[in-house]
């Protein structure tokens, strides 16, 4: 049967037809594939508008098309929009092509004639491949309504708490002991100054009680497998050296054990802690871990004292990493951010000189709980500072380091001069390149803090110094920079600097992206679906970011973030089956030779191999329609559909122009 | 009357009509059932003969060999003329087989090798000339052309027969089929067809074992001591064309121990051999660091040879191109 | 990029209201300068070891050099001040090849001739003139010419120094000369065409 | 047998001489061979980039192609493809043209059509030019370096002196940092000296303005010298024919202008390193610097072991930690 | 421009997830580079048969450009591994073919490099035509049955100049 080709060449606007004759784009197609099949081919303002669907339905009707080109912008955008269009005039939605000719032409190129010559080429490998498109059905699989949520910060926790609340079960993951993330360090947050614990620590103790949330702190996903609505996960619960069933939380191993450590998770290495520890007093779950390489008696085998004075028996040396085994529908991952490593800059002496602290150092120094109650002290841990310079940007919106602006400094940076300007009267510098406060209520922040008396300097820190060049200078620290607003080098001696760090992704992300199967952009923040219009979604079915993961972010935002993707999540439960893409491989078993060559390709375990025949065979519901097997097989017997030989091989010679009629 | 028959050999060795002869008493079957108007192995016949019969008067032909010179061309169009079903008939006619491997070179480097190299005695340093003046009048040989080709890229062709030479049991199989339609017993297979094949590749037919293949060094088969007998030669790290090649042979060669090296041609409905060996032989390389791939593929020493033995001619990009740019 | 004709480029006075000095100076530097990247943060001027001196500090220098304003650019002294000490470039956040940029402003203002003191611009020129002549510096001939043409009072200040380094034979008194003296003339003769041409 | 080619640039022939003599000194005991770039030019300083750009890196690019010549075709990698300056400026001049030749092909292009005058070429990244410090540090090692050492330094109070060519820009990324880079540190602890941790290691000596912006280079010349002072210097270790130089030459003039008397001996670390395997200083051009470093050098032999105090001293349990040190392998980790 | 200056016809292979996405971020960004690429999206680098890239180049491309994840970013896990397999035999036998091993390309591009993307493109183009166009040479002997394609000169597509091109000009 000779196929009915309709073309349709979309102008949206001037974004494709300032650069491409969409009209004799769409002459051209009607002249020159009138023998390939094109029986129409039109141009329109906008295709995806309604009037621009309803063109082609009514064509489809009328003229009996039964093959679509519709030469617009990336299938990525509007290729479902079309497909629907189709099938609401009856055709099978597989049977339509989108030709890219906007952000792979228009947008790309600039002279007139050859974006035209090259939007034709384009076109015409759309209508050779449609040709060969086969009508296709979608694979319906049902959902399953248990939900991982993998990160117990406070995105995690609220997307826990909303899927909870609506009745499903989630399983929360969290690497630490406690659940909590970041925000249970902070002291105060911004631009309302509430205390982070009085907000923070209800949620905790919420998720921690509730019936539909499973808790597995001091926990880690080591394996996933499946797709959306049918995962299934492997997490390594390690062993806590505690018996969570008989343990009470009284803290008695934590006072009577022997050995205090350097806290670098909690107290951001300021303060101590013992080898079996719970992070905080207000810890969810409030069960200790043990911390094997520290402790005394996992190094010389002799101590137990922990054993020996816990009232119920809790303490288990003899306890060993779980294995434990999940199904689950769907996955947010919540997993957040890692502080900028500020030693990286040389320049600010973060590690050479003492008094320089960064600005999770400050958090625990100004936080009531932390290691000086609160005291904003110099590392002597007695002196109070007389002046302060805290420094903003540093290691972000910079190429050095990292390209991106990490939201939360300038805005943090503010917080921190109230505060020491609340607790010590201490004079305090801003040193920033350009101040964003743009958010509710945010600016008013730094009006206040403004009015306070702080003083702001608009420049990028050169250099903090202990080297003095006069007497002034002299046991101080030297800030060195230059006040572009005065356009003079200054050099401002302080006692104190405190970096407002950047934040950067999860040390291990590009490993955790993988495991889960969802890409990172270049800096290694989790890239979402759409970045304006689906910014929770990612690229795989069934995975969702929320938080700080997916880019740098205030509280307020990773909460939003955190609900928007339990609500997508929710809409996916909701709706008890998924309906997959059907581009799918599959096997001829007449002409399979049965030579294996395929077997060991598919890291989605969907290819097996049936003995008794000599023949191999895939499992659709496993395969992800990768087509590495189909282009494997050397006798050609397995086939993908949507994305077949046929296909692609009419694309080739369409793109080419091959065989096209000259005139 | 008995329906008309015609055999001929274009460039190609002669074995294609040796495996007819092969066929033992079946020659005999040919014989009662059709009458053999030209077939110059085993009688004689002119060309202005061939040239005086109607068009389409021949039932069958089967052609072997490639097309090298004019006068291959000129007879496949003059056979094609005056046959209902012309039938590319072994590896040559097929896909050019060994001979389309001069493809690899331009045509004066051929002549050049064929009389001007030591293992050449031509003191005078004579080359063949394509017209020739003897008192008896102009004397003329066949002009070769820059690039072997297949038949059917000269000719239309109804079937292809691979097969270096086609098995016997596959001709027998075939003759049978014809006399049967000539009988109006059974019915010609669609136009285009491969026939005399299995539906498979040659691993269909192989008895040996077969696991999950990670190749980690490929070896020439003489490089390897002991082969086992009973396992898969490619997961012995042999470079086996088996798994691209068409079945139909019943696995001879790797039944006599040696790696197929593919003269049946790819399997149907495949568009380029080389590209599924390609594929084939790449796939089950065990490593992910390009320059452990490249060691690996070291091991193949002869890519194009390993790949395209048989089907240099009638693979996508047919020949080097410098034999097209000569 | 708006053209540029090799007159206006050579007349160098010319002032432009748009990125066109930006993009000469850019394309003048022998790396890829990045200068239209400048975020105007001041590390640079932050960082300078003698930013007391200049008249303007390099951001400052960048800011006026995409306002176009040519003359002004040419007669800071900014350039001649800069010690190439490299703290800037390998602090600037936007990757901006600060020192290299100074050499090419110095390279145009000497072409126009637009210095406000002319000590520096005539010391690199007596370099590189010994350069052109041995192939080898020579700091004797280099120093008194130097010395007697602009800091004739600053002679018997250095006298000891320089009675110093003669008796401890850390100053030729003849300069060394490079044994393919022709060789590197051809060099340079071709390379100040190519520079003309570029 | 550790194999290079030698740019030696000019002040190593005058101004720098104890530099040289003091090199060649330990070249045998490290089992090093040097050979001389020949017919070698100027680099040009800072001074020729500021006049044209093309000419300015046609000279440089004279030496590179010259220095290809005497490459050793058999032995291409490492090794005699490498061309060491002891000089950071040479350093930086050599280094630079190398790597823009390659980032920029226009400029590549037209420095090889000029050096084709001379029927000379340079295809850029042939060589890999590097300072002769880090050929010590980092292909000699230090403790081949410690094994030659029969005279230990112990006593010498000294700072090390990277000056600013060298570790900046740092192309290829050869230094630990370009703020506080530690490998002469290492080295001078190598050979027993009491190094002292001195912030303005990588500061500049002023360069060319001791010539062209006298008050401006007094002012980085004090800073130094003042800095070093304080900590309790005995003398500076230099890298660098300029930095040397200008520190030593210039001290008494800098001093008159300040109306200061700082007496800060500056030797260039090959010395000390030739004192440290035993040579004595009249072989290694000790004595030629104008600001004397006999007393300084007077602590040498004296037998005072020294023990070494903790950089911050805190009373114990009073204060706050300090931030964990690096593991080179974090730090390695972190920067990629 | 002369009308005598060679463009270069290239196919470009794009993997559904990363390159692709790295086109059209390309676009979203307005990004120019050269237009002599034509793509074809597949789901992962791993459905790439050689047979595509030899169609492309007998069909009348002057060069093929493969673009997938980055070794170890597959959204298939691993597949781009087995592209890499394939590419780099594929190599050897187009060597062996008389055809510059050069015209096949494979680039690794992520969804976020949308101008390392474009930076390849143009890059690889001028690479191509450095080489010239992959002429069978006319076939004046018997001719083939399937006649070289030489281009519609009506569609012959003239490139901007590249950013870089200018520069040495200037």
């Amino acid at each position: 049967m000779t196929e009915r080709v309709g073309v349709y060449v979309c102008h949206c606007g001037s974004n494709i037809a300032g650069v491409v004759d969409v009209v004799d784009v769409a002459n051209w197609a009607a002249e020159k594939l009138g023998r390939r099949g094109v029986i129409i081919a039109r141009d329109y303002k906008f295709m995806c508008s309604s009037l621009g669907q309803e063109l082609i339905e009514k064509d489809i009707k009328e003229l009996g098309l039964t093959r679509i080109v519709v030469a617009a912008c990336s299938p990525h955008l509007h290729e479902k929009t079309f497909r629907i269009a189709a099938k609401n005039a009856g055709l099978n939605p597989y049977l339509v092509e989108l030709a890219s000719i906007r952000e792979q032409v228009s947008w790309v190129h600039t002279d007139k004639a050859v974006a035209t010559a090259k939007a034709k080429a384009v076109v015409s490998g759309a209508v050779s491949r449609v040709i060969e498109n086969q009508a296709l059905e979608e694979i319906k699989v049902p959902i399953n309504p248990n939900t991982l949520i993998v990160g117990g910060g406070i995105a995690g926790i609220q997307a826990a708490l909303e899927i909870a609340n609506a009745g499903f079960h989630v399983y929360l993951v969290e690497r630490e002991p406690s659940i909590g993330g970041h925000m249970s360090q902070f002291d105060k947050t911004f631009p309302t100054l509430d205390c982070s614990a009085c907000i923070l620590t209800p949620r905790m103790v919420e998720a921690g009680t509730h019936p539909n949330i499973t808790l597995l702190t001091w926990s880690e996903v080591t394996k996933v497998t499946g797709y959306v609505g049918n995962f299934n996960v492997t997490i390594k619960k390690k062993a806590r050296f505690v018996n969570e069933e008989l343990c009470t939380g009284c803290g008695i191993c934590q006072e009577k054990c022997p050995k205090k450590v350097i806290d670098e998770v909690y107290e951001a290495g300021l303060g101590y802690r013992k080898a079996v520890y719970t992070p905080f007093a207000q810890a969810v779950p409030n069960f200790p871990v043990m911390d094997k390489e520290n402790c005394t008696y996992f190094i010389k085998g002799t101590c137990k004292a922990c054993e020996k004075f816990c009232p119920t028996g809790a303490i288990d040396f003899k306890q060993e990493d779980q294995l434990i085994n999940l199904d689950v529908g769907n996955v947010i991952l919540a997993t957040g951010y890692d502080l900028f490593d500020a030693r990286r800059v040389r320049n600010d002496g973060y590690g050479r000189l003492p008094n320089v602290f960064t600005s999770l150092e400050f958090e625990r120094l100004s936080n009531a709980a932390g290691p000086t109650n609160g005291n904003i002290v110099l590392r002597d841990g007695k002196s109070t500072p007389k002046s302060v310079g805290i420094i903003h940007c540093v290691g972000s919106r910079d190429r050095n380091f990292n390209n991106y602006c990490s939201v939360i400094c300038c805005m943090q940076g503010l917080k921190f001069a109230h505060l020491v300007h609340e607790r010590t009267g201490a004079t305090v510098y801003n040193f920033y390149i350009d101040m964003r406060t743009a958010y509710k209520a945010y600016d008013e922040f730094y009006q206040r803090v403004l009015e306070e008396g702080t003083l702001f300097v608009r420049g990028k820190v050169a250099e903090v110094t202990d080297a003095a060049r006069n007497e002034r200078e002299k046991g101080k620290l030297i800030i060195q920079v230059e006040d572009t607003l005065a356009s003079k080098q200054r050099r401002i001696p302080v006692d104190m600097v405190i970096l407002s760090s950047g934040l950067q992704p999860r040390r291990d992300s590009k490993d955790v992206g993988k495991l889960f199967g969802i890409s990172c952009s270049t800096d290694g923040w989790f890239t979402e679906k759409h970045p304006k219009l689906d910014p929770v979604a990612t690229m795989t079915e069934g995975i969702f970011i929320a938080g700080c993961a997916q880019g740098p972010k205030d509280i307020p935002s990773s909460v939003a973030q955190g609900a928007a993707a339990s609500a997508r999540v929710l809409d996916k439960i909701l709706q008890k089956e998924v309906a997959l893409e059907p581009v799918r491989a599959s096997v001829d078993k007449a002409t399979c030779s049965g030579c294996r060559i395929c077997n060991g390709l598919c890291p989605f375990n969907a290819i097996s191999f049936i003995e008794d025949d000599q023949v191999t065979e895939i499992n659709p519901a496993l395969c992800q329609g990768c087509g590495t097997c189909v282009a494997a097989c050397p006798a050609g017997a397995i086939s993908g559909t949507g994305f077949s030989n046929e296909q692609i091989i009419a694309q080739i010679d369409g793109l080419l122009m091959k065989n096209l009629e000259m005139v | 009357m008995k329906p008309k028959f015609a055999m001929y050999w274009a460039a190609s060795c002669g074995g294609c009509e040796i495996a007819v002869l092969n066929t033992h008493e079946k020659i005999l079957d040919v014989d009662a059932n059709f009458d053999v108007v030209f077939w110059p192995v085993a009688m004689d016949a002119k060309y202005k003969d061939v040239e005086a019969m109607e068009d389409g008067s021949i039932l069958l032909t089967l052609f072997n060999g490639s097309i090298r010179n004019d006068e291959n061309e000129h007879i496949a169009k003059l056979l094609r003329q005056k046959s209902k079903i012309l039938v590319a008939f072994g590896s040559c006619a097929c896909e050019g087989c060994i001979p389309g491997l001069a493809n690899l070179s331009p045509v004066g480097d051929i002549v050049h090798t064929a009389f001007n190299t030591l293992t050449t005695d031509n003191p005078h340093q004579i080359y063949p000339r394509t017209s020739f003046d003897v008192p008896e009048g102009e004397l003329h040989i066949p002009k070769l052309e820059k690039v072997l080709r297949p038949l059917d890229h000269v000719v239309d062709v109804d079937y292809y027969m691979p097969g270096c030479p086609p098995e016997s049991h596959q001709i027998a199989a075939v003759i049978d089929l014809v006399i049967k339609v000539v009988k109006g017993e059974a019915e010609l297979p669609p136009k285009g067809a491969t026939i005399g094949v299995g539906n498979s590749t040659v691993c269909d037919e192989c008895p040996r074992a077969r696991n999950v293949k990670t190749i980690r060094e490929f070896k020439r088969i003489q490089d390897i001591a002991p082969v086992d007998p009973n396992l898969c030669l490619l997961e012995q790290g042999i470079p086996c064309n088996g798994p691209a090649t068409c079945s139909g042979c019943n696995a001879r060669c790797p039944n006599a121990g040696a790696q197929c090296i593919g003269c049946y041609g790819p399997a149907q409905g495949v568009m380029d051999y080389g590209a599924r060996l390609i594929t084939a032989f790449s796939s089950v390389i065990d490593a992910t660091e390009p320059q452990e791939i490249e060691r690996i593929l070291d091991g193949i020493p002869d890519p194009i040879g390993q790949v395209y033995r048989f089907n240099l001619a009638g693979s996508l990009l047919k020949a080097n191109r410098n034999a097209f740019k000569s | 990029m708006p053209q540029m004709t090799d007159e206006r480029v050579r007349a160098g006075l010319n002032r432009e209201e748009d990125l066109s000095l930006l993009n000469e100076v850019s394309v003048k530097t022998a790396g890829v300068s990045h200068l239209e990247m400048c975020i105007q943060c001041g590390t640079c001027g932050g960082s300078c070891p003698a930013a007391m001196d200049m008249d303007h500090t390099p951001r400052m220098l960048f800011a006026m050099l995409r306002a176009g304003m040519r003359e002004e650019v040419l007669r800071s002294n900014t350039p001649w001040i800069c010690v190439s000490c490299y703290h800037c470039v390998v602090r600037c956040p936007q990757e901006v090849h600060i020192a290299d940029v100074m050499y090419t402003l110095k390279g145009m203002a000497i072409k126009v001739k637009l210095y406000s003191d002319s000590t520096a611009p005539h010391f690199s020129q007596t370099f590189v003139d010994m350069v052109e002549t041995y192939g080898r510096s020579f700091e004797l001939g280099l120093a008194s010419r130097h010395y007697l043409k602009h800091f004739p009072l600053r002679l018997p200040g250095i006298m000891p120094m320089g009675f110093g380094m003669l008796t401890k034979g850390r100053i030729d008194v003849a300069p060394r000369r490079i044994k393919q003296m022709k060789q590197l003339k051809a060099i340079l003769s071709r390379a100040k065409k190519l520079e003309l041409t570029s | 047998m550790n194999k290079y080619l030698l740019y030696p640039g000019c002040s190593m022939d005058s101004s720098a001489r104890a530099y040289l003599e003091s090199l060649n000194t330990i070249l045998e005991p490290l089992d090093l061979q040097l050979d001389e770039i020949e017919d070698w030019n100027c680099c040009g300083a800072t001074e020729y980039l500021g006049i044209n750009l093309i000419p300015a890196y046609s000279l440089i690019a004279r030496n590179l192609a010259l220095a290809t010549k005497q490459m050793d075709s058999v032995n291409g990698t490492g090794g005699t493809r490498t061309v060491i300056t002891p000089c950071s400026a040479c350093y930086l001049n050599l280094a630079k043209a190398d790597h823009y030749m390659q980032e920029r092909p226009a400029l590549g292009a037209k420095v090889n059509e000029a050096l084709s005058a001379g029927g000379l070429e340079y295809k850029p990244g042939t060589l890999d030019v590097r300072h002769l410090l880090d050929i010590l540090v980092y292909d000699i090692g230090l403790d081949a370096i410690k094994r030659k050492v029969t005279r230990p330094l112990n006593g010498l109070k000294v700072v090390p002196y990277m000056g600013c060519m060298l570790p900046r820009p740092d192309y290829k990324h050869r230094w630990s940092d370009h703020e506080h880079p530690t490998e002469l540190d290492d080295l001078l602890r190598a050979l027993g000296a009491d190094v002292i941790d001195y912030p303005l290691t990588t500061e500049c000596c002023g360069g060319h303005m001791t010539q062209i912006g006298p008050e401006t280079a007094f002012e980085l010349i004090r800073r130094l010298i003042a800095g070093a002072h304080e900590r309790g210097a005995y003398l500076m270790a230099a890298v660098c024919p300029m930095c040397q130089l200008n520190i030593d030459a210039y001290q008494l003039e800098t001093n008159r202008f300040f109306h200061t008397h700082y007496h800060m001996p500056i030797l260039f670390f090959t010395q000390l390193m030739g004192l440290a395997f035993g040579r004595e200083p009249a072989e290694l051009g000790i004595g030629a610097e104008l600001v004397s470093a006999r007393n300084a050098l007077a602590h040498i032999g004296v037998e005072v072991p020294v023990t070494q105090e903790p950089a911050t001293p805190r009373k114990k349990d009073e204060g706050l930690p300090m931030p964990r040190r690096w593991t080179r392998h974090e730090e390695k980790e972190a920067v990629k | 421009m002369t009308h005598n200056t060679f463009e270069p016809t290239i196919i470009g292979f794009t993997c559904n997830w990363c390159s692709y996405r790295a086109a059209d971020l390309a676009g979203t960004a307005r990004m120019k580079y050269a237009p002599n690429v034509r793509l074809i999206r597949m789901m992962c680098s791993g459905r790439l048969d050689p047979t595509f890239v030899l169609r492309a180049l007998s069909e009348g491309a002057d060069g093929v450009m493969i673009t997938g994840c980055h070794p170890g970013e597959c959204h298939y896990i691993e597949q781009n591994y087995k592209a890499l397999r394939r590419y780099l035999l594929l190599k050897r036998v187009l060597k062996g073919m008389g055809i510059e091993p050069e015209r096949v390309k494979l680039v690794w591009a992520s969804a976020a490099e949308g101008a390392k993307f474009a930076a390849e493109t143009t890059a690889f183009v001028e690479e191509i035509r450095k080489l010239g166009p992959l002429s069978w040479g006319k076939d004046e002997g018997g001719g083939m049955k399937d006649e070289i394609k030489n281009g519609d000169s009506s569609l012959t597509i003239h490139a901007e100049r590249s950013s870089f091109e200018k520069e040495v000009a200037a």
